[in-house]
């Protein structure tokens, strides 16, 4: 489904992240994401961060499509197509949330849908993504910081195993940062817990069928973004390696 | 016991379906993901001399009965393509390298390369309609694609076949042109030039503007080609363009083909389209007594 | 106020959409009928010298997303249809009246006959894919297209439109003919050269074997031969070939088209399509700020 | 939608009219149509004689295509497409039907569903169709023939008014010649009784595109085959004139 809507609402999350809300009707469900289309820019892949009749998306700025998100205004237009991917497999497992960065978005359509705990990871603390509604919904919302600025002195990765080796959690669910999502997904193997995680790649036509979001065997676009053990165990390529836009092999 | 084997001069398949260039095939675990599928024989992203990016997005859009696309050719050039098909020879099914150039040198050194790489036959993409200096720009003229089909088979043993552009009338004349230049089989059909306009936006979605037409839309348009083709060729004719099922399938071989190619349905269907079609066909060929694909083939002439 | 009144020459009408021709256009009743749905603009069937059945059944395929058809120019002839006309004149829009013919001389004679008995304008058929002698078979070359269109500029005073096909890489070549030849306005594009096999009865369907496929399909076709055309002509471009809403009219619009036209949509959606597109397209040039259709036509060229 | 059937039963119904059987899973209604193809001949269109999973059509012998379908065998194969047509209203008012030689066929569908009175019209006894069938779903089943040699001795229109005069019907439901329809249709105005009568023309497209079967401002493909009094007043060429498959009028 392709459209063009409307932004009804800016909110600044961070000096770098904005969400966008606008009204759209399709039916989504967490850990999907859309083709954001800024016109004579480019077309971008972004993770719903709500998934209700009003969506939203936050955004990174990290370069020009981004930039040129960061400074559209209320009431401007985009093009959006999709919903794109499969999404998490919400199951009903006690859960530990792990969110990286801007990695967060995703995971607040799961976080408002299930009861978890939470690791939110950043590199200082005015990084720190939707700390406050998180809180709202989750019993345990703990704080890693690289700098110290705030909570856990450290990544994400090991507030969450520490976590993990306090908790009784049967899954782990996080988005971030891959060589993050690479450790955090070995911390998982060693322990025996099953995992989802949300990847990237480059995309172009997110339906599947261009090749350009290939990992291993995986189309990123519409066999995942998001990847359980078993599958990322059949990933060599998983926080090696991905591919530049021409195909290229690229080192992570 | 019907019989779905079939070939294209050396290139031996254990069914008629290829996975049609540009899709899913530019690095080696996607191909052999086809292969796994069922695909007969899978033909890669079409590949130049050097790496490309291919245009910027959006290079997609998705409409009622198909794709408009203009990739734009992203590629990861010749070097670095050749080791990914190394990586993964031998192969189950056989593996055909598309190229693309400028020039007829051009074409004929990267066929070399591949043929080195281990590709088993050689497609020659005359026909992109969104590639400026390339594609359909060299392919429209009889003369240029004789050239571009006779350089190419000098430089290589394997089978060379040539994909042909819908976007003239001249259609079987280029089908001519390539087999009087020694084409081993002609491809048919590419792309229809297409555009989409965004109403909102008053400008054309694709960053190129212009794009391609593939999927169920063009598909009465390709088994016409194919048809047309059959009655003044003698050399194979690949069908493809809009295949998802297998009376698509069907429609094509009885139109002339002897092989044929799937593209957007390994998006709109899935990759497993390649099981689905084989396994239609199949039962299909069965119930209406064709042994094998020679009986059936061209059959709507008659 | 959004003001979506347009003509062509002295054409003037109400709203840019049209009948296109062949679609319930082959009685007076028919006509009026379409008029009363909202159509700005109805062109007739295409009429020739004498009555003609047209092909046999079948005649038509639905496919996914369109019809291919080969009607075959069913007509009542000159004038038996010219009675037609006489007989619902003064109309609450205007008649053009579409013509084919195999020689320049015959299509005057037809058109002199057509504009006498009522008709507002003449759209010249030079492009359909499926009948021998006719059609595509004289719209394809630049020189027969130029003297046809002449001939028939001399012999009527009604604005002259030429429908040309887009089964050719020469579409741009072809509208320029037409413009140096005098004519009035260009209409883009008819139907796409296409078959469809029965796997059951290995044969084609239609009886004439060939059809030409229109409907959504082939939409981004059109609209990118609309988008050619307004590159390089001056005069007005009529497009055509897919629409069935109001944001299929908003791309030829903005790819360049003065009016539009609407066929197998009167089949798929309904004659009421004509009511709706209009409708919705006034809604979006309200939200959208454009007052009228010169500030909206070719806006996906800036 | 296009099918392939087989040809799973053939009944002679009279000496120049038979029913072909074959499974189709179409939902249709009664009073609809297909087209029927024989490969190599020629498409054209026939109304339902059975609306169920198996449909059947009841062809007379009138020409080559009609006779073609004749010379089919049971396990033949024949091209289907549709069903196209409004069909009738039935709408549970008191309803006499009235069928004219083959135009039996799509009231049958009809008769199975509401209890009505019919009168059933042909040349001549040899020709009347379906009585036996239709004694098994309605209460009073009444015949005429031309001839007199069997049941009332005249035409449908003749019996259908005496019936009328008697009966307390709340409309005439109907299929047969265009002038026996044209008459049936008068004597229904007389006395402001509804009429939906199942008209014929010349089809090519079936889909309300290429205006071959126009009746006025109607499409008999898609605004038809059925036609209420209230728009059959409004078409003054019903029972009057036809198009032939050029276009040109031709009288009934
Ligand atoms: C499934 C998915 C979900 C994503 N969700 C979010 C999100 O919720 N919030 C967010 O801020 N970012 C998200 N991203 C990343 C986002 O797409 C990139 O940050 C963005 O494309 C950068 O574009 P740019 O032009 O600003 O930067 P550029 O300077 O063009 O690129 C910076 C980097 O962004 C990445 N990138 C650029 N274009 C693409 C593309 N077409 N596909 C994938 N990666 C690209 C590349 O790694 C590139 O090196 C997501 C990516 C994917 C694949
Ligand atoms: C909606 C509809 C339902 C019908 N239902 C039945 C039915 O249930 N049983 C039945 O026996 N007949 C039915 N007919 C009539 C049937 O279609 C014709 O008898 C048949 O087409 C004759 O074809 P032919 O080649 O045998 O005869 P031809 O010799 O070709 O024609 C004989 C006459 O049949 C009519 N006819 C031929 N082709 C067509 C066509 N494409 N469309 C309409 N009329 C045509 C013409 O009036 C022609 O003069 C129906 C017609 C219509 C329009
Ligand atoms: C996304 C995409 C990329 C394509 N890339 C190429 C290409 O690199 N080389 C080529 O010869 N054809 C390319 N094609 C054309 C296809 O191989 C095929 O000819 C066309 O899509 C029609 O087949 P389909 O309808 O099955 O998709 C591409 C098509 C699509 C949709
Ligand atoms: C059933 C049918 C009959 C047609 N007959 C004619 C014709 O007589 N003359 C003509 O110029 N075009 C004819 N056309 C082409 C249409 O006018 C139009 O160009 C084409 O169908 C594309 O528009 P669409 O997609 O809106 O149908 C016919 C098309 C159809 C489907
Ligand atoms: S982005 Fe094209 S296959 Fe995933
Ligand atoms: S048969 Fe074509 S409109 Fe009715």
């Amino acid at each position: 489904m392709s459209d063009v809507v409307r932004i009804k609402r800016i909110s600044q999350e961070s000096k770098d992240t904005s969400t966008l809300a606008f009204d759209w009707g399709a039916h989504t469900v967490p850990g999907q994401f859309i083709m954001v289309w800024i016109p004579g820019i480019d077309e971008i892949p972004m993770s719903l961060s709500s998934t209700g009749s009003e969506k939203t998306v936050t955004v990174r700025k990290v370069g020009d499509a981004t930039s040129a998100i960061h400074a559209l205004q209320e009431g401007d237009r985009i093009g959006v197509r999709g919903p794109y991917g499969n999404g998490f497999d919400l199951n009903g497992l006690r859960t530990l949330v792990v969110g990286g960065g801007v990695g967060m978005a995703p995971l607040m359509p799961v976080l408002r849908t299930v009861y978890a705990d939470l690791v939110i990871g950043a590199r200082s603390a005015d990084e720190i993504l939707f700390e406050e509604e998180a809180r709202r919904y989750c019993s345990n919302v703990e704080i890693s910081t690289d700098d110290g600025s705030l909570g856990f002195h450290g990544n994400a990765v090991q507030l969450a195993e520490a976590m993990m080796d306090k908790g009784d959690y049967e899954q782990v669910i996080a988005c971030g940062p891959e060589v993050m999502l690479h450790y955090l997904f070995q911390a998982c193997e060693r322990r025996g817990l099953p995992c989802q995680l949300s990847l990237e790649r480059y995309m172009k036509c997110a339906v599947g069928i261009c090749g350009s979001c290939m990992l291993g065997r995986e189309r990123v676009c519409i066999d995942g973004p998001v990847f359980d053990s078993e599958r990322l165990r059949m990933l060599p390529e998983f926080g090696r390696s991905r591919r530049d836009p021409a195909g290229r092999i690229v080192d992570l | 016991m019907t019989d779905l084997t079939v070939s294209i001069s050396s290139i031996k398949m254990d069914n008629p379906s290829m996975l049609a260039s540009g899709i899913l095939d530019e690095t080696g675990d996607s191909l052999l993901r086809m292969m796994s599928v069922g695909a007969g024989a899978v033909v890669t992203k079409s590949i130049g001399m050097l790496p490309h990016d291919g245009h910027p997005n959006p290079c997609i859009v998705e409409t009622a009965d198909g794709y408009v696309n203009a990739m734009g050719l992203p590629n990861p050039g010749m070097e670095e393509f050749a080791e990914e098909l190394r990586v993964i020879m031998p192969t189950p099914a056989p593996v055909i390298a598309s190229i693309y150039a400028s020039s007829a040198a051009d074409f004929a050194t990267i066929a070399v390369s591949m043929e080195e790489a281990g590709a088993a036959g050689i497609e020659l993409n005359l026909s992109c309609p969104h590639a400026s200096g390339f594609g359909m720009e060299v392919g429209t003229d009889p003369a240029t694609v004789g050239s571009i089909v006779a350089a190419v088979k000098d430089a290589v043993k394997v089978p060379v076949m040539a994909k042909l552009t819908p976007n003239t009338a001249e259609l079987v004349r280029i089908g001519k042109a390539v087999e009087e230049a020694g084409g081993d089989a002609v491809v048919a059909i590419n792309t229809l030039k297409a555009m989409v306009i965004s109403p909102e936006f008053a400008r054309p979605v694709l960053s190129n503007r212009y794009g391609g037409l593939s999927g169920s839309a063009i598909k009465p348009v390709g088994v016409r080609a194919v048809y047309d083709l059959y009655r003044e060729l003698e050399i194979p004719i690949v069908g493809v363009g809009g295949i998802c099922g297998w009376r698509d399938a069907a429609e094509y071989i009885m139109a002339g083909a002897t092989c044929f190619q799937v593209g957007s349905a390994v998006g709109t269907v899935g990759p497993e389209v390649f099981t689905r079609i084989i396994e239609g066909l199949e039962a299909f060929m069965g119930e209406y007594g064709y042994p094998d694909l020679d009986s059936m083939r061209g059959a709507a002439h008659e």
